[in-house]
Formats: structure tokens, sequence, C-alpha cells
């Protein structure tokens, strides 16, 4: 909807890496049985990619599905086509014990893009992120320090960081921060 | 600045990823309990120096609640578990034995 | 004097000259320079002041280990007090004054005074003084003592600083602390096998002693092997190195914090200034070689006075030397290296005693054969007090002092022998062992620390270890790279022997005293700590008074509490103490080691987190709205919400009053968007909500509301809120603002680890919409109108829209979910959208509302709201002591359920007791507004004395509505007491009556809110 | 024993020091006592010494592990308080903090006590009500707070920031005559006192059984042997769970670290202690000049006196925040104590299960105020079975769910 705007509105920084808004995506938390069969079909035909292996993301031609936990998985597709994925969703499993709701409001997202990406994010989380150690279709969730955020790296190189809107604003300075133009470490990159 | 494996997400979370949840293998006392049950409920934790079974949850991560294994006296690790048990599980127990032989917490023993 | 010599100066680039100040005057230097070695170049033999006895302080080491040579460095926002001389780089334009003296570093009041009174002025000195008359500790001693407290200036209290800070996460097999041929070594053969190797080096510079003290490595010159190691580690892809890092502390687990400078030796060259590395490694080397110990003769504070390693250093790395006449005291052979070294550069050395009767080896025949005096079992009687060496008394080792020989000189080498750096072996729990033959404690590797798998992970290597000679340095290394490479999980693998040069070596002997029966007036000018300016004398009267644990020792003089954490004090000091008890010294042993092994910027442990990244900030979607619009913020949790909007001109007061009628009379707008919003599913989530809500939630219809009270298991009031049912098996269920999260784990907690049976599922969409809450007798209208705008929406009638009701469906074009409940008493909906859309649907409302007079309101009044129908609010009528039962709740605990999470609690004795004070409305008989937080008082006191109380007030404010003060209170017996009044003394003397009333105030038969 | 004074300073400064006396003997243990004392920390030697004062009872012995002080005596923050909100917190702090201000002239021992007033900052309204609350509680309790504004907090603590902007200072709970004390004389003039009195101090010596008979405690043994005795009192803080254990009965305690750190030496800065809990650090500076700094406990049981630095991190964000010249000083040193923790967070001084054995734990980060008083509390248990300052401090409180709550108040037990 024309009203909809993300936390940020599209705002973005360059210094050692740029790091932007994503702008608004889709996104469902879809709580079930990793295992069952409806599950991973339904999933499938509305996303396009498999259910993730733990702590992986996959992608598909409508969309990509996140590791989030056991029993949990977050759906990326197109904002505008939340409701009605959700819908297909609740359809398709109604007869299985499950959760399905739109999250697309509740998150911000942001790129970091550029060759000391992993250095910037290592400053801020205690996640490995050594060449090799953290590859594409990798997912994670942790702190970036004071907050929660999950985090995947895709395979532009490209990382895609997530946390609650409301620490938005916090997450971009302190990403702004990381990547000041002089503070590069230069282990990785 | 402990390190404990998640048993839900795999990862060898860093102690600021994570929540100390006090005392593992509670066993809920509700309306009908005596007073002292109720009591040692909610306020006899077991405090020992050595052995210890504890929940953790992997809050800055996967958000699942697990048990740990761990000596309060070296910090060594000796297992992490699934939450969803009322006892360490034997290859727990086991763990913990082949480090600290002749253990013991609670009712439980190497 | 102490100046620079023409050759010399492996560090030191003499094309490049560089200015700086020390006291305001204007001095050179070389690139290269240490601002130690600078100042010495410039003869500035005196730097600083002791801590106690204000003695004239000059250099005595050339690394961290330094305890005199402290600088206040930098000025305005740059300015940082205690910074080491000899650990800072000189840069063109740096400044340093010197610290503790008044008026001046040459002449001190403070000396004069320590002159006088320093032979009373013992251990435990203060303990024994100023015990009477009692006041005047505070006001007359105390204030006395703080003033000649302190070493440096402390910071401008104005100023930020100027600088930045950041954090490093990095993971690695294996840690190598320490860049010295050691580290070098141990590095290269761990990164052999593959391992991920980090090597750490506190200095700008790598190969520590080794090019200093010479030999060769692998047939090279140490300078070439060092060059040539660091080239193929730099080659090698799994190892990163880094020099002006400093491994600060070992903690549990393999965490190591490494402590990089960035910018300490440029200042203002932008970014961060030091960089705190969390290091992971699951091993640790520690290569962080030995510290060389003064001898114990008097004055062996004189400036002038100096370590003779340090002073090798000075000649080799600096081209300085600290006198043109040398006197040399040891009790091993590498003094003979300082001699040697130092007539070769064209200083004379006008005696070498050596307190061995047997002397040295070959260095010593070297020595002589170069004509060096040398004189064995002699020693250092006194050297002569001032503020550089002048003259140096000799007489013989064993003895007590007498029959001295007196000596010209400017300047003193000793050695007392080596101690390893074994702080960070120690930090994480390493044991240690006294090795009788070099009179020093070394790591145990059979009592290394252990890491989480139970398994050592540290490891030590080259003269951290023990040894001191190059060939076994070098064999020692090689060894602890591959050990710890192995125990990282990397293939075996046999290390080649390491072949160097060899200079056999005569033992060394302990000496603690020189000479060994020194008396007493010798002892008492015997300095252990120079900073903290303890002596000899000190560790003797403290062990006789009783003070026989080292630890009580260090406490009661003060030993090695100085900034360099007795560095150079400890083991002399531990030897003093361990004689004085007729005790071995491995039997006193050692005081804890802690880090940091040398201090860390504060900056730094922060790290990024200042300013606007201090800590998160959440914010709503209409955050910024109420910003421009007069908000005055108040912190909840990480949240900041609008306690009233203040108009131009307006008091806080004024506005909250305004607010609170306007909302009553018209229509107000309340940001409700941190309410929690859980969403609970499953086919036992009736079954869970009625566990953990104190009433049925069960039962509740779909499309209806109901208000819910949550209790911990230990029976006290934890939350509140309204819960829609919005399907068969679904839930939504409000929490407070400081709620969502606690109550989100609280829900989680129980269903992972005690009901993990139960099908149920819950999702914290908090953030997912906006809420507002639209309040007032237009509430409606203005709704409407928006639908209207829209060509249609939801029918928010009384009739389709009940009391206590939701429905979904689209208000003003926005899919809405309206809830109708109300926390004012007034007609209320709360209308939740997207997040995304909250603002739109804010300014939507702000428009449309101009005509039926739209406010928005705060914080403020909503409680004056909530307060004046006598609403409890959750952190105001509770505090974590209250159970429902306090609030006249009963009708919310469901007699139906046999168990909710903290009913048995609230079976006890004392939470089942009529004698617990309950909850009723106050109303001052003045009309005027209770004190917050006032207790009202009873008759008598109890058994402490304390004056008895029978209530206190919980919430109290001015209500703009009824003009009057209204409060709530938790009163003894309280509902049985209507009408009678109470005295509540206030903090301003005054006694508050107030009589005991209805806790609703306004509109006691709800009608506004069912219109 | 032979007194301190100016005079016996001057008189042994002109014969070099050799004529001072030891400050506390170094007995052997005898057969039997009339009263055990296990830990000879800042609250066990209170004990034994307000036995002694107060009761004349003086066959006492006071068995130490390690060295005397050397617990959470010796590697506290030192700050001295009774701004407490509940009856009967305020009533023993305050008790112990009447008995601190003239303790150096009680021992002859000059222990520092430094009234130098204490702030506890108010940076939210909740904290506002919750220290005027305190503030009223306290004015009915006898003890001497009052609420002052941001103005008054700035005249007293120039170093702060006052603005925020984060969490600007809103006012703050002053007690004028709290402060610190020198906390090692604190345990040495209570051992010296004590070992003036006849009773014997015994270090290095670890009690490895409690012996009981038909309920009742008969002696200990310890690595120096069996001793006998009437009562035994347990005061060694985080580890009375094990020495409870060894006498067959539990206690509602958990034991934790706590960490402190101190900063390089500076001149004076800040006299008073500054408490900023909303952001939870706090900090004084000693005699010495340091910045004394401390913050909060770790989430789980641990033994090793050994913290975690991500607390040390958080508190030093706090300080830099709230003081922005620490940002230009120098971490000297961190260290941690265990701490033994209620499920309230307030103290035991109780009678116990067994006959004859009282308890005295469960201090949590709050015990270095409370010495004088909690010692005083306790013997008079120990030697009458009743306190009224002990009183509704004891562990049968938790089975009626009668709690000392003193986090309501937006307090922290530092």
């Amino acid at each position: 909807m024309s009203n909809a705007v993300s936390v940020l509105n599209g705002a973005s920084f360059s210094g050692l890496v740029k790091v932007a808004d994503s702008g608004l995506g889709g996104m469902i938390t879809l709580r079930g049985d990793h295992a069952s069969a409806t599950l991973q079909a339904v999933v499938k035909s509305v996303t396009g990619a498999e259910v993730p292996a733990i702590r992986k993301i996959t992608f598909g031609a409508a969309g990509a599905v996140a590791w989030m936990t056991p029993d949990e998985l977050l759906l990326l597709v197109d904002y505008a086509e939340v409701d009605a994925v959700v819908a297909k969703l609740s359809e398709a499993l109604a007869g299985e014990h499950h959760l399905a709701v739109n999250v697309s409001d509740a998150r911000a997202c942001f790129s970091v893009e550029g060759e000391a990406a992993s250095e910037v994010i290592a400053k801020v989380a205690p996640v490995d992120l050594a060449p090799g150690k953290f590859v594409a279709g990798d997912f994670r969730r942790t702190r970036f320090s004071q907050i929660a955020a999950a985090f995947w790296l895709d395979e532009a190189g490209v990382y895609h960081v997530v946390c609650f809107r409301s620490v938005g604003e916090y997450m971009f300075n302190l990403l702004k921060t990381a990547a000041h133009p002089q503070s590069k470490v230069g282990v990785y990159a | 600045m402990l390190i404990l494996e998640c048993p839900y997400c795999g990862v060898h979370a860093e102690e600021t990823e994570l929540h100390g949840g006090g005392e593992a293998h509670l066993k809920r006392f509700g309306p009908g309990s005596s007073d002292d049950d109720f009591h040692d409920y909610l306020f006899m934790r077991e405090n020992p120096r050595g052995v210890h079974l504890e929940r953790w949850r992997h809050v800055n991560g996967c958000g699942k609640w697990f048990h740990a294994a761990r000596c309060t006296q070296t910090l060594e690790v000796f297992a992490t578990y699934s939450a969803q048990t009322t006892e360490p599980p034997q290859e727990v127990k086991d763990k913990i034995s082949a480090k600290r032989p002749g253990w013991s917490w609670r009712e439980f023993k190497g | 004097m102490s100046t620079r010599l023409a050759k010399q100066g492996r560090l030191i680039d003499r094309s490049k000259q560089v200015e700086f100040s020390f006291n305001g005057t204007k001095l050179k230097g070389f690139a290269g320079d240490t601002l130690a070695s600078a100042l010495l170049a410039n003869d500035q033999m005196l730097v600083g002041r002791s801590f106690k006895y204000h003695r004239p302080r000059g250099l005595v080491a050339s690394g961290s280990e330094e305890p005199n040579a402290l600088v206040g460095l930098g000025v305005g926002d740059r300015f940082e007090p205690n910074q080491r001389a000899t650990t800072t780089e000189l840069f063109s334009g740096l400044s340093a004054v010197s610290q503790n003296h008044w008026p001046s570093l040459n002449y001190d009041i403070g000396e004069l005074n320590s002159k006088f009174f320093s032979r009373f002025l013992t251990a435990g000195f203060y303990y024994k003084m100023f015990i009477h008359p009692r006041p005047l500790w505070k006001h007359v001693y105390e204030p006395f003592i703080r003033q000649s407290a302190g070493l440096g200036k402390a910071p401008n209290k104005e100023l930020k600083d100027a600088d930045t800070y950041e954090h490093f996460y990095f993971f690695a097999d294996v840690l190598v602390i320490g860049g010295g041929v050691a580290g070098l070594q141990a590095a290269k053969t761990a990164a052999a096998s593959g391992a991920k190797v980090l090597l750490l080096e506190e200095k700008s510079y790598w190969g520590g002693r080794t090019p200093v003290d010479g030999g060769t490595i692998e047939g090279l010159e140490a300078e070439a092997w060092v060059e040539k190691t660091l080239n193929e580690l730099n080659a090698m892809d799994n190892v990163t190195i880094r020099n002006r890092t400093m491994a600060s502390g070992v903690y549990d687990h393999g965490y190591v914090l490494g402590y990089e400078r960035l910018t300490d030796h440029a200042p203002g060259q932008g970014g961060p200034r030091h960089r705190l590395w969390r290091i992971r490694a699951s091993q640790v080397v520690t290569a962080t070689g030995a510290i060389e110990r003064p001898l114990s003769f008097a004055g062996n504070d004189v400036p002038g006075v100096m370590l003779a390693a340090s002073m090798r250093d000075y000649l080799v790395n600096w081209g300085v030397t600290p006198g043109k006449k040398v006197v040399v005291a040891t009790n091993n052979d590498d003094a003979y290296r300082t001699a040697i070294a130092l007539h070769e550069a064209g200083v004379e050395i006008v005696r070498l005693v050596d307190a061995r009767e047997s002397g040295g080896g070959e260095l010593a025949d070297k020595a002589r054969e170069l004509g060096i005096r040398v004189e064995c079992g002699r020693a250092i009687a006194k050297v002569k007090d001032g503020k550089r060496v002048t003259k140096v008394a000799i007489c013989a080792q064993n003895g007590e002092g007498g029959a001295r020989e007196e000596i010209e000189a400017d300047a003193v080498a000793m050695s007392g022998g080596w101690s390893p750096v074994v702080h960070l072996w120690s930090h994480c729990g390493g044991k240690l062992i006294w090795d009788e033959a070099q009179a020093h404690f070394r790591p145990d590797p059979e009592r290394a620390p252990t890491s989480h798998d139970g398994n050592a992970f540290v490891v030590t290597a080259g003269s951290a270890s023990g040894p001191l000679s190059l060939s076994a340095v070098m064999a020692d290394a090689a060894a602890a790279g591959a050990k710890a490479a192995e125990a990282a999980g990397r293939p075996a693998q046999s290390v080649a022997a390491v072949e160097t040069s060899e200079v056999s070596e005569a033992p060394m002997e302990a000496v603690w005293f020189m000479p060994a029966k020194a008396d007493i007036q010798l002892r008492m000018k015997t300095w252990l700590d120079y900073q903290n300016d303890v002596k000899v004398s000190d560790v003797q009267l403290a062990a006789r008074e009783g003070y026989e644990s080292v630890e009580h020792t260090k406490r009661y003089t003060t030993l090695g509490m100085a900034t360099d954490q007795g560095k150079l004090s400890n083991i002399n000091g531990l030897a003093v103490l361990a004689d004085s008890l007729g005790a071995e010294i491995p039997q006193v042993g050692t005081t804890t080691f802690r880090p940091p092994y040398h201090p860390i910027s504060m900056g730094a442990i922060g790290g990024e987190a200042r300013g606007e990244i201090f800590q998160p900030l959440r914010k709503t979607p209409m955050y910024e709205w109420h910003d421009k619009n007069g908000a005055d913020w108040e912190p909840v949790g990480h949240w900041r919400r609008p306690f009233t909007y203040l108009r131009p001109g307006e008091s806080k007061h004024d506005a909250v009053n305004r607010e609170v009628k306007n909302t009553r009379e018209n229509l107000g707008l309340l940001d409700a968007s941190t309410l929690g919003k859980l969403i609970v599913k499953g086919p036992d989530a009736g079954k869970f909500l009625d566990m953990l809500y104190t009433n049925m939630m069960s039962t509740l219809k779909p499309g209806k509301c109901r208000y819910g009270l949550m209790c911990s298991e230990n029976g006290f009031l934890s939350d509140d809120g309204v819960v829609a049912r919005i399907d068969d098996d679904t839930w939504l269920c409000h929490t407070t603002t400081g709620g969502a999260d606690r109550i989100h784990a609280h829900m989680e907690e129980w269903l992972q680890t005690e009901w993990w049976d139960w099908k149920v599922y819950v999702a914290n969409v908090t953030e997912q919409l906006a809420q507002v809450a639209v309040v007032g007798p237009n509430a409606r209208k203005v709704l409407e109108k928006l639908n209207a705008q829209a060509g249609g929406g939801m029918d928010l009638s009384k009739e389709a829209l009940g009391f206590m009701e939701w429905k979904d469906g689209e208000i003003g074009g926005f899919k809405a979910r309206a809830y109708r409940i109300s926390f004012s008493g007034e007609l209320s909906y709360e209308i939740a959208v997207a997040a995304s859309e909250g603002q739109a649907f804010w300014d939507a409302l702000m428009e449309a509302g101009k005509e039926f007079g739209v406010m928005p309101y705060g914080t403020e009044c909503l409680h004056i709201l909530r307060a004046e129908k006598g609403f409890i609010m959750i952190g105001d009528e509770t505090d974590g002591t209250v159970i429902p039962q306090d609030l006249g709740l009963h009708w919310a605990l469901s007699k139906k359920k046999e168990d909710y999470i903290g009913k048995r609690a609230q079976q006890r004795s004392y939470m089942d007791n009529p004698e617990r004070w309950q909850l009723v409305g106050l109303e001052t008989v003045d009309g005027s507004v209770l004190p917050d937080g006032a207790y009202a008082v009873g008759q008598g006191v109890n058994a402490n004395g304390q004056k008895n109380t029978i209530g206190r007030v919980t919430s109290t404010y001015y209500s703009a509505n009824l003009d009057r003060g209204i409060a709530m209170g938790l009163v003894k017996h309280g509902p049985k007491r209507m009408g009678e009044v109470i005295d509540f003394p206030g903090l301003d003397g005054k006694i508050y009556k107030a009589k005991i009333v209805d806790p609703v105030f306004y509109d006691k038969e709800g009608e506004k809110q069912n219109v | 024993m032979k007194r301190y004074s100016a005079f016996a300073v001057a008189r042994e400064g002109l014969r070099y020091h050799t004529g001072w006396e030891r400050a506390w003997r170094s007995p052997e243990p005898k057969r039997h006592y009339d009263v055990i004392i296990v830990g000879a920390g800042g609250h066990g030697l209170a004990t034994a010494y307000y036995l002694g004062k107060n009761f004349g009872i003086t066959n006492v012995a006071v068995i130490e592990k390690g060295w005397l002080g050397g617990g959470n005596t010796g590697r506290n923050t030192t700050i001295i308080r009774s701004n407490y909100l509940q009856d009967p917190s305020a009533a023993i702090y305050e008790k112990a903090r009447s008995l601190y201000e003239g303790l150096s002239q009680d021992f002859n021992y000059n222990v520092m006590f430094s009234p130098r007033g204490v702030i506890m900052l108010a940076q939210t309204e909740h904290e506002v009500r919750g220290y005027k609350r305190t503030a009223h509680a306290n004015a009915l309790q006898g003890v001497t707070t009052e609420w002052i504004e941001p103005a008054r907090v700035k005249e007293l603590v120039p170093i702060i920031n006052l603005e925020g902007p984060r969490y600007p200072v809103l006012g703050g709970l002053w007690q004028a005559r709290g402060g610190t004390a020198r906390h090692d004389a604190v345990a040495w003039g209570y051992a010296r006192a004590c070992s003036a009195m006849g009773m014997d101090i015994i270090q290095k010596c670890e009690v490895t059984n409690v012996r009981t008979e038909a309920g009742r405690v008969v002696g200990v043994d310890t690595t120096k042997g069996a001793i006998d005795c009437d009562k035994i009192g347990m005061v060694v803080a985080g580890n009375c769970s094990v020495l409870s254990q060894m006498a067959g009965f539990r206690l509602p305690v958990e034991s934790v670290a706590l960490q402190a750190l101190v900063s390089e030496p500076i001149k004076p800065c800040m006299d008073v202690v500054v408490m900023a809990n909303t952001v939870h650090g706090y900090m004084s500076q000693s005699d010495k000049g340091e910045m004394v700094i401390g913050g909060g406990t770790d989430g789980f049981n641990n033994y090793t006196q050994r913290g975690s630095f991500h607390h040390i991190e958080e508190t030093v964000r706090a300080l830099v925040e709230t003081f922005p010249m620490v940002s230009r000083l120098k971490m000297l040193r961190q260290w941690g104590g265990i701490v033994d923790v209620t499920g309230d967070r307030s103290p035991l001084i109780s009678k116990t299960p067994v006959e004859g054995c009282f308890v005295n734990a469960g201090w949590g980060t709050g015990g270095f105020k409370a010495i004088p008083g909690s010692g005083w509390a306790m013997a008079e248990l120990m030697a009458t079975g009743h306190s009224n300052l002990a009183e509704e401090f004891s562990m049968m409180r938790f089975k009626e769910g009668k709690f000392i709550d003193e986090s309501v108040a937006a307090g922290v037990a530092h």
C-alpha cells in the first residue's frame, strides 16, 4: 500500500562498505513441523524454495526460506503478496498444528556490501566471519552489539541483516560507525 | 566468557548470546502440594561446587532453552542437551562420569 | 649525564627529527624514539615523583614494566594521565607533563615533607594514626590525605573524549602472544601445521630483546632472522600478525582480549583510537618473555639507577646512554652484556660488582679482556641520595655494608636476575612452581589453565617458560608452537632443532639484600616498589606485625599495588617476606594475577557504545512525528514515549492538564504501539492461557476481549492486559510496554521447559502493528469520518462493535483491527494497523480529528485518566511484592481453575493474610496532591525503633477534571475503613491528611465508555 | 595490647619501628571452644567481636580456610549506606552504618570510615518515584536521606553529565552520612580486637566436616584436627551451601560471580559515591585516587572468582556515558568475588534445622556495608536465641512467603 514506508525509508551510507535500508520486504513467521510433507510442499509452492537445512537459507523463484529454529521458518516473499501467502499457508496447513503470521512490518532489513563487509560485521557480532567460515546460503541468528539480529550472505557476497523495526535506526547507526572509512581492520579484506 | 553448544541450532554460542536459567530438572509443585515441597521447588536451589545441571536459553539465537552439565569450579562443560527431558540422558551422565567419577547431583549419580 | 651517542640506535631514523615538549620545554628526538629514549637523549633524568614520599624518580626500565616514568599526555579533549613514557612512541607535537609534584618537578613541597616524616610514614601508618577525635578524619585528616593522593591530573570534567573506539571479534586455532624470537618461532611452527594463527606484539617493533642481546639463529644475526621470519609469516594466509597490540587478559574458554593502539603514535589521524580484539582461541601460546629484577641496595631508587638490560636497550635501540661513568651491579652474567656494550660504545664502566664470589663465565672473561674492572663478591652499599646519581659506595656483599669505598659515577646498571612474565598464564588459573636455580616462579606445565573441554589451553614459549639462553628459548618456542597446533586439532609434527649461537653462562645466585646483612638504616633506604614507595623495611615490619599472608603484606604495605602491578617488585618483596617469616619462598606464594597485564583504556572497553548508539533506542513508527510536535520524552525500558506534548511556552503541568481535559471533553490520541502483542495459537492454547492468566481465557468467545492478570510462580502480579480471542485456536494477548519481551519469554519458557507436550505456538507481533488509542466523546465520530472519506469501512456503531469486542476490516482505507476497549473510562477504540502505515494512519486521524478537537496525549495523561477511574497500573500499584488479592482483584481470580501460575504461592500463610495492605482510593482533606511514595503512619514504633506504618501511596496525581488531588494506595484493612482519615508525613515536614475512599473517582457507573 | 596513636608512631619512628607488636596471634586450635565461627571475613570476625564485647563470650575460635579478610571483605567496592526501602533492611544497615561511625575509636585501629555521602541517581520517572518512596520510608525508619534535584547533584558530583541525552539525571536519593571505609582495615581491626580478647583466629584451616549428635552440633573436623564446640556460626558467604551440606541441611542460596575494577589513580575529582542503577554502574574514588567501579552479577552459578568480561564492558559503557572523563582513564585491575544470593536477594541471619548451628549468609552484592550490624545481630542471636535485628531475616520467611524485596524501589543491593 502506498502509505507503507520502511523504517529508514531507503537510507544508505558509504564508508568501508555500503550500508543500505533494503526497503519493505514480505516476511512470514511459519511455525510448524519442518518434516511435514504438507508444510514442505506449501512452502515450496509459495516460495519456490525447499525447506532449508539447519542454519541455512534457501532461495526460490518467488522468495526465500530461512531456518529460524527446529520448529520455525522465516519466509521471504514480495511485500504485496504477504496476505495472500499467509492465507495459502493457513489453508494448506489447516489440518496440522502450525502458526503462520505476517511480520513484514515488524522488521528492518539492511544490506552490507563491499570487500570489508565481513570485517564490519565482525566488529559487532560474535561470529567467525573468516573466509570460508560463513558462506553464501548460511543464515545466522545472533547479537549485533546490543540487539538481536539475523543475517545471511548471498551469492553476490552481499550480507543481509534483519532486526526489529523499532531498533532499525540503532542498527543503521551501528553499522555506519563500524564502517567508518578509516577503521579498516585488514584481516579479511 | 563461557561457550556452550546449543543442541538445537548447533551454534557454539558465546555467553553474550545466552541467558542463564538456573537449576535444571525442577519438578513443579502446584496447588495441593505441601508447604515444604513448594518451598523447596521455588527456593532450595542446588548450589554445588562441582558438577551442576542447569538451564540456558539461546536468547540471542534460536531462542530455545536447553540444559547444560557444567562444573562450577572449573567451568568445564561436560555436555549440553535437550530441555524436553526430566533427567539427564544416559550419554550425558556417562560424559560427566568420564571426567568426574562418582559425581552425584540431587537424585542423579554417575 | 644521559645523552645521545653519535652512533647506534637501530630503531631510530636520525634523518627524521621530531619536536615535542616536556613540561612546556621544547625538545627534539628522532622518529623511532619512545618518549623515554627521547627524554634520556635530552638529559632528562628526572621524570616524575613517587606516590608517597614524592621522591625524585627517573627511568628504571625500557618497557611496560616501567614504574616511574608516568606522564600526562596530550591536551584538552585528548589529555590522558598516567601514560608510560617507555610505551609511548614519539610523534611530532607530542606534549607531556610530569606528575605528582607541586609546585614543580624539580622543587617539590611533598618531598620536603616526606624527607622529614618518612621515618614515621611506614607501612600501616594510616591504620595507626588519625583515630582521635572522630570528626577530624572526615574534616581534616582525609581531605589532607586525599589532596596528596592520586598520580596524574583528572581529565577535564566538561570535555567528552574526542576519540572513538571499537571492538572486533576474531577466532583462531592458535593465538601467539609476544613477537619476540620465541613468539615468531612458535607462530612459525604452529602455522606450518596449517593452523589458523594470530600473532600479537605489544610494541611497534618485532624481535623482543634478542636483537639487543645478540646471537645468531639459523646462521643469521637475530635482527635479520626476525625480518626473514616476519616475511615468511606475512606470506602465509593462515597467519595474521598485529603489532601495537597487547594481549591484556586471558579469560575462560579461550577468550583473550587484544588491545590494539591504532592512533596513539599518530593522534588525530582519524578512525578509532583503540580497537579491543575479542579473541577466541582454542590454544594460546604466551611468548611474553621475562622481566629483569632490580637489586635491593640503599638508594636503588635514585634517578640514574636502571635495570642493566634496559640500559642496554636504550643504547642499542635508540643510541642513548643514561651516563658517562657507569657502575654495574649484578648477580648473573647478563649484566656483563650491558657493561661490554657500553664499553664498546665509549662509555666508561667505572666498576662492575658481581655479588657472586665465583663471578661469571665467558662474558666476564671478555669484560676483563676489554679492561673492565670486575670485582666479585662485592656489592653496592649505597647510592648517594639526590636527583641523579653522583656517588656510589661499594662494599662486600657478605656483610653489613661497612668498609665502603666511595666512587664517582652518574649511572648504575643493576641486574637481580630474571622472572618470566607469567601474568597471562595465571589469569585463568595457571599455576606456578619455584625454580631454585633461576630464583624465580615459572609456569608449571602440569597445571595449565583449562578450557570448556577440561583440557589445557595455554602453553608458554621461550623465556616465559623459564629458560634464558637463546638455544633453550628457541627449542622451547618451537615445541610450544607444535604442541599448541596439535592441541588445536592439527597433525602432530616433529620439530627440527633451531640452530643458534651459544654462550655458556655461569649460574646466577639469588641476592635479595645487598649487602646480605644490610642494617636497618640501609633497609629503610632500599626500595622494592618505586611508585608506591615500599621499602624492604616495610615488608619486614608487616611480617613482624603478623600480616603474614602475602596478600596481607601486599595490602598492608601496598607492595605491587601501583600502576605497574608489581612487575619489578613482587618477587623481591616475596623474598624479603619469606626471609622475615623464616619460610621458603614457594610456601609464601604469590598474590593473584589479574587482568589487564598492562592498563587499557576505558574508552576501548566501552567500544562503539557512546552517544546515539550508547544503547539501542526503540522507536515507534510515529516517533518522528511526536518529536516534531513537542514530545517531552520519557524512557520506558529501551523505548521512549511522550510524557506529554509541550506547546510553546507551556509547562509540563499545564500540558498534561490540557490533555487530560481535552481527552475527556473532545478527542485524544495515544500512541499505544509499544504495548505488547503476542499471538498464542494451537489446540492447547486455551489450556495454556488458563495456566498463564489468573482468570479464565479458554471460555472467551471469538470476537470478544477480556482483561487478564498474570502472576509469577511466586504469586506476585507481573503483568496485565486485554486478551482477544481471534478464532477457535488463536488468542491475541496484550501486555504492558515493558512486558512484551518479558512475557513472550515467560510463555516460551513454560512451553519449552515444563509443558513441552502441549501444542501451542507463540509469536511476538508487537512491532508488526502500530496501535493508536482513539479516546473521548468524539472517538466514534472521527473514525466514521475517516470511513466516509474512504467511501466505506467497518461499522463502528455501538451495536456492531460493543464494549470489549474487536473486529477486522478497513478504517479510512487502512487495513485495521479495532478493539473496543478503554483504559480511560471514555468511549475508546484501539486501532491496530501495519507498522509501516502507522504514521500515515496517525496523520489521517490528526487531520480528520481537527474539527473534533483532537489532541495527542502522553503517558502522564494516560496515567491520570486511568487513576480517575481507579484502574491499576503495573509498576505503580504493583512493585513485585503485590498480589491480586491486595488490589481487590478477586473477581479476576478464577475459582473454577484448580491451578494457575502463582496460585499455590498465594496460599502461603503470609499471602493469605487479612493483615496485608489493601488497595483504596485516597483523597486529601484539603484537596492537595499527596506526595509520591508517602507512607501512612500508625501508632508507636516497631522492635527496631522504626515508626509503624499502616499504608502507602501507590499513585498520586492532580486531576484537572476533578480539580483536586486524587490518589491510590495500599492501606492495612483499607476497604473496611472507608471514610477514615489517615496521616501521611511528607518530606517537606507537612502531615498530609487523607480520607480513605473508593478508588473510582470519576464516572463511577461507567456510563461514558458505553455510549 | 599496645595502643596505636600519633605518639606511638613517633616513638616507633625514632627506633625504626622495631617495637610494634603483632596485630593478632596465630595460635594452634584448642580442643574445645564455646563458640566456633567458621569464616574469618568481616561478618565472621564481627560476630566473634560482638559475642565478646556484648555478651562476654570469649572462648571463641574463628576458623578460616584461607587468610582472614580474604573473601568478599577484601574484594568489594567498600560502599556503606543504609538508604534501604524495607524496614528490616533499613534497620540492620543503619545499625551497621552507625557502628561504622565509631569503629576506628572502638578498635583503636583506623578503618578510615569516610562518610562522604552516597547518591543514587534517578534517571527515569520510575526511579524518581522509587527513590521518593525510599526517602519517605527512611524518614520513618530514622535513616537520614533526602531527595535532591539535578542542580544539587551537579554540585556534589562536578564530573557528572546531567544532560544525558539518553538518561538525563532527574535527581537523586542522597545519604550524606553514607560513604566508604578501608575494607582490609575493617577485617584487620576486628581481628586485632578479637585476638586481644583472647579469641583464636585460626587461618589456613579448612573445615572438612560438621559433627552433629541427635540434631545438635558438637564440633567440626578441620585440616588442623577435630575441634569441639557448643555452638557454631557459619559465616562463609559463597561457600555456605557447601558447609551447610556438611551439617546436613540446605540453604536457599546460589553462588554467583560479582566483578569490580579500579582505574589508575588520579588526583581527587569525585568526593562522593555515585550509583547509577538505570545504566548499571557505580563509582567512587579511593583515598589512593583510583576510581573504584562495580556493576552487576553474572547469570550462572560460579565458584571461580572470575567473572565474564561483558559485564565489565556494560559497566564501563554506563560510566563513560554518566562521567565522560572516565573514557580517558585506564583500567588498572579487574577482579571477581563469589557472592551468595537468596531468593529475595536479602540475607539470612538465622537458626537452622541443626540445634546450636546458626547461619549468616546471603548478603549477595551488599555485604560489606552491613558487617558491623550483621555481626551485632548474629552475636545476639547466637548468645540469646533472639535478635530483633535478625528476626525478619530468618530462613523460614521463604516458606511463609514473607520476602524482603529491595529491588522494588528501583534499587539494587550493592
